[in-house]
């Protein structure tokens, strides 16, 4: 449909403004929520992720583009409960105790949004704790965890034992990542994914659920 | 009160060149930094592990078979001299007698070596900047602060020759200007938040040098111009974007000498280059031999007006050869051997030009590095009075040699780095004369500054 | 019939440097080897980890990730070509479907990538000769010379481009001789039993390649005169014994081109410089970079007459850069860029020259690959008639050069060196001038020979 | 005493005729076997370890004074037998399955002997079948293991593993070196002592037992 395509498009260029009135039109046109969602909003983003994957757009193109698409969601919000449409799925992302590296766990965030996941950020710095109590609260999928630092790697298995010792392990898939993680660290602590880098991220996510 | 540096040190660019500054560096030992040899200065990790109060021994452990690997081969290739920069990992700040500790067993082992062997060595410090995050009460006071200031006091007092640290006044700021590419922000990030904290922290560190005979070395801006070089190369943002960060950055580093470091300048932060072209201190400077730490396309560039060569970071695990430190420090060993060759031949500037040439065309970032560029970039970034004026100067200079070097056929960039060239050059025109009013238009614009802590 | 061959193809230092050799070899992709480009030549190996059926997809991973890694950099960093090349593992020369998967798996991506973006690679394979162990039925026939030929003819149809090895003929007994530093038994191994496994060896490589087109292209003395010199690095054995082995490996390696091999000669034989000067061919070498894969003495030097510049081997770990094979390929790269800008330049000559001072000093093992030196001694070397002789030749004539450069104060020398150079030097001259008197002088002491399996 | 001082010295120079001769003339003087080994023969070997430790003396020079240790041991066999006195260790060696590395564990045995322990070498490529039978038949205090490759350090884990089978583990200390191998795998592994090199292997064995 030529609208839908336009709204996608409209994220792809990141014109806020123009999803915004794309999107109400959409809807007074009698389009679900959910084909909104799905073949205009979401279909842009995954557009311009498969551009930022081949390096032919940066990041600020994507945030932006991100932005657009918050806007347009924000239209549908009301709209999609009443169609019973819930995200494709739910993440608590965190980077863990002791470390306070913040941008490479937004990139994740950014192409999780993107990809159409809801995103609950706990920031830097989050011990097992907090981490725990967040998972309990929010029910997520999937739980992402970041480390930029040799010397704090190895919380990202402190706290896949805390999640067996509060029988949390079974409810959440684990995915780590960051610069000293490998795929074979992930295996070793027992982490259910590993994303090389945030343009893989979404995709590793994807595959979880 | 602060020195501001009116004109560069260098005027010819015959005399800009690796190994030789012209305010050398004299240590304890003998030792010259910029005195007509480069040395190496070798950094290093941990393997994968937690730092507790359990794991203390295991880390000694390390820091001890990491020095004696280092003096080891020191000793085998004959190096005339070297620096070891150990940078403390946060346990290591926020427990100072940690990082003392460390300090204190790498000290030990180099003196050691050199009375039985003469191999002179030195030790940088530099402590991880902890003032970052939700526990953080304030920049200048509360027990962030007194933890760094109590590790750089304890380590000079236990035998470090050379005081730095990578500051982070500005970053948390920073951080959201290289996600959206937003060079407004940049500028105030680094030229008055970072320049802020700057000068408060490092009249201090000046204050523990005049005290304890430490030196006052230098600050990088590494999670600013670094972290932004480590984007762009990883495609995430245009390069154009992180060559002008660079030159930006270098108002920023500059504030620790106008209130009196010495050098050298940290080897993590490529813009030492344009704090040696106006200081006349000599530098650190990090490249191939460092795509350990980081990949980038500055490889064979940045040493070309270095007076120290160093490997960035490399975990203390094992290669087939043995420790990934000593690998990494066997590899500078033998760039400086090349280098201080070519100085006893007189050969030096055309091995520089080699250097420099091999790599400008390709990258902006390497452009910026040139000899040539970052003289004639400095001569006019001096001229211009106050730290924003000249944050605002860097950025504009960076995008006039970048694009007339494209024009000219002398920098290969992609189409799409050519939008950005002008976006950002744009933006950067039309930025407001007067700081206050600049001030107030980013400053609403951050989300994750708490001007408080910064008394603003 | 063998070629033997009586001058030296280079007869001018001038002509006798990195990157141009008198006969360069073309790739089926246009690259050409020895051409007027130095190219960077990448080796990797697996991390810890079994060699199974079981783990064969994990095993198949890394190599795809290794190359995946290493084409992504090399287009990022414009490098005008690259090799890559693969050493199997013993598993896989036993199994050779395994090995040929392997190479299948490295080729197809490289091949995917110069497609795609115009980045020349090209691959070696250098199957792991197993004719070693209790199990060897005999040098030239039984399961472990059916397997490596089968592995060399598999991968060469399944799109190598150059086919390489280093060969073990001799090597139970050079290991006797490296214990015990036997100048004597050295030779015998060298140039007796090595030249004359060679010789089968290299023949039904060379008919491989001419019915596959893959290049048959050189044959390292690693087990023998690295394994000295690694030996000699830990200060187990003297370092003038490891730099005669050196140049007596010369005269074994050269066999596989007197039988038709083109070049580039392997990496790790450094050997490769006499090989250079003597025939014409393109080589291999690896340097400072290659310090994850062994230290050395000759981290520069080991660059001067180099057609390719490779890093030995490093394993598929992650640094803090990123996994390790990559990090090795930029720091190559680097190296590269430079050379390559001085041969524009026509400065290649005095780089050269300035990477052979900065080593040669401090290290016979060095001193004897100075290229003026190398050529002296290889126009010396073609000389004598007999492998034996050879043999004989290339280890005085290094003691001399060693000696005269000692006494005229371009080499130092150790004090305890300097008797076992004498020693040395005393027991080749009193080798005895007939063949089979030296063979039956030095038969009856080699413990581990078992003469049957070379038909002896 | 001169003469075991003078023996200690013919050692440390190789002079295997001069060993046999003073090593006779001793017993003659009626010292006891076990003091001439102990503060004669395996004193000079001790001298020259710490000699070749420090870079002074190369490895063919200590090769030479174990085959000179050997004269002189020989000479002693029968009257260390009568008087009752045992090597201070036995030691069985191999380089694991699948690698032909020789020379690293034969510098490995050579320091061994050097320091008086009773060496078994399996050679090269031994499987875990034959190493434990080895260890059932030799019975030894320690069990040296080598490994030069990537992919074959992971067999002194199989070896290991297949002694903890037969329930031999106990019964004999596990060392384990090789260019590869690490302190930190050889803890991994549950090994009891890593070597780093040569050097230092016969301090290893003798903290072993
Ligand atoms: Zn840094
Ligand atoms: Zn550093
Ligand atoms: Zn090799």
């Amino acid at each position: 449909m030529k609208i839908l395509e336009d709204i996608s498009l409209a994220i792809q260029k990141g014109k806020a403004r123009d999803v915004k009135q794309l999107v109400m039109e959409a809807l007074e046109m009698g389009i679900t929520a959910q084909e909104i969602l799905d073949k205009g909003l979401l279909d842009g983003m995954g557009k311009l992720g498969v551009r930022f994957k081949n390096n032919e757009v940066y990041v600020p193109e994507v945030l932006i583009a991100a932005r657009a698409l918050n806007n347009g969601t924000e239209i549908l919000r009301e709209r999609l409960v009443e169609e019973g449409v819930k995200p494709i799925g739910k993440v608590v992302i965190a980077t863990v105790k002791g470390d306070l590296h913040d941008i490479g766990k937004n990139l994740v965030k950014m192409m999780l949004e993107g990809a159409g996941f809801e995103v609950v950020d706990l920031g830097t710095d989050v011990s097992e704790d907090e981490i725990i109590k967040a998972v309990q609260q929010e029910n997520p999928q999937i739980l992402a965890l970041s480390a930029l630092l040799t010397t704090t790697m190895t919380n990202q298995k402190v706290v896949i034992d805390a999640l067996k010792e509060a029988n949390l392990r079974e409810k959440v898939k684990v995915m780590v990542g960051g610069a000293p993680v490998t795929q074979a660290f992930a295996d070793e602590i027992g982490a259910d994914g590993y994303a090389e880098d945030a343009a893989t991220a979404a995709e590793v996510a994807r595959s979880l659920i | 009160m602060a020195h501001v540096f009116k004109t560069t040190a260098y005027t010819n660019l015959e005399d800009f060149v690796y190994g030789k500054a012209l305010k050398p560096v004299v240590l304890k030992n003998g030792m010259v930094i910029g005195g007509g040899v480069l040395y190496p200065e070798i950094n290093f990790t941990l393997p994968p592990m937690l730092i507790t109060k359990e794991t203390m021994s295991d880390v000694m452990r390390n820091y001890r078979d990491i020095t004696t690997g280092i003096c080891e081969r020191a000793k085998e290739l004959e190096v005339p001299g070297f620096v070891a920069e150990i940078e403390t990992l946060p346990p290591m700040t926020e427990n100072p007698q940690w990082g003392i500790e460390v300090c204190k067993t790498v000290v030990d082992i180099i003196k050691e070596y050199e009375a039985k062997y003469k191999i002179k060595g030195a030790v940088r410090i530099t402590p991880n900047d902890i003032r970052e995050g939700k526990e953080l009460e304030h920049m200048w006071r509360g027990r962030h602060w007194d933890s760094i200031l109590e590790t750089f006091e304890g380590c000079a007092m236990t035998g470090a020759d050379l005081m730095a640290i990578e500051s982070v006044g500005g970053k948390e700021t920073h951080d959201e200007a290289v996600m959206y590419c937003d060079i407004s922000k940049s500028i105030f990030a680094l030229s008055v938040l970072g320049a802020k904290d700057m000068e408060k922290l490092w009249t201090e560190i000046v204050r523990i040098g005049e005290k304890t005979g430490a030196v006052a070395s230098g600050d990088t801006a590494c999670g600013f111009a670094n972290t932004a070089m480590v984007l762009a190369d990883k495609n995430y943002i245009p390069k154009v974007f992180a060559a002008a960060v660079r030159v930006v950055s270098a108002v920023r580093s500059l504030v620790a000498f106008e209130v009196g470091a010495k050098g050298p300048h940290k080897d993590c932060g490529y813009e030492g280059v344009y704090v040696k072209a106006i200081t006349g201190t000599p530098i650190s400077m990090e490249g191939k031999t460092a795509a350990c730490a980081h990949l980038s396309h500055v490889g064979n560039i940045a040493v070309c007006v270095a007076d120290l060569w160093s490997n960035e970071s490399i975990q203390n695990i094992k290669l087939l050869a043995g420790m990934a430190p000593v690998v990494s420090f066997e590899q500078l060993a033998y760039d400086c051997r090349l280098m201080n060759r070519a100085m006893e031949t007189g050969d030096s500037l055309l091995l520089r030009d080699l250097h420099a040439d091999s790599d400008s065309y390709y990258d902006p970032q390497a452009y910026v590095l040139r000899p040539d560029v970052v003289l004639e970039i400095s001569k006019e970034l001096v001229k211009a009075e106050t730290h924003y004026e000249r944050g605002k100067r860097a950025a504009l200079l960076a995008f006039e040699h970048i694009r007339s070097a494209h024009e000219n056929g002398k920098l290969r960039l992609d189409e799409r780095e050519l939008s950005w060239l002008d976006n950002l050059s744009e933006t950067v025109e039309n930025l407001p004369e007067d700081l206050e009013e600049f001030i107030d238009s980013v400053m609403d614009d951050c989300e994750n500054l708490d001007p408080e802590k910064y008394d603003m």
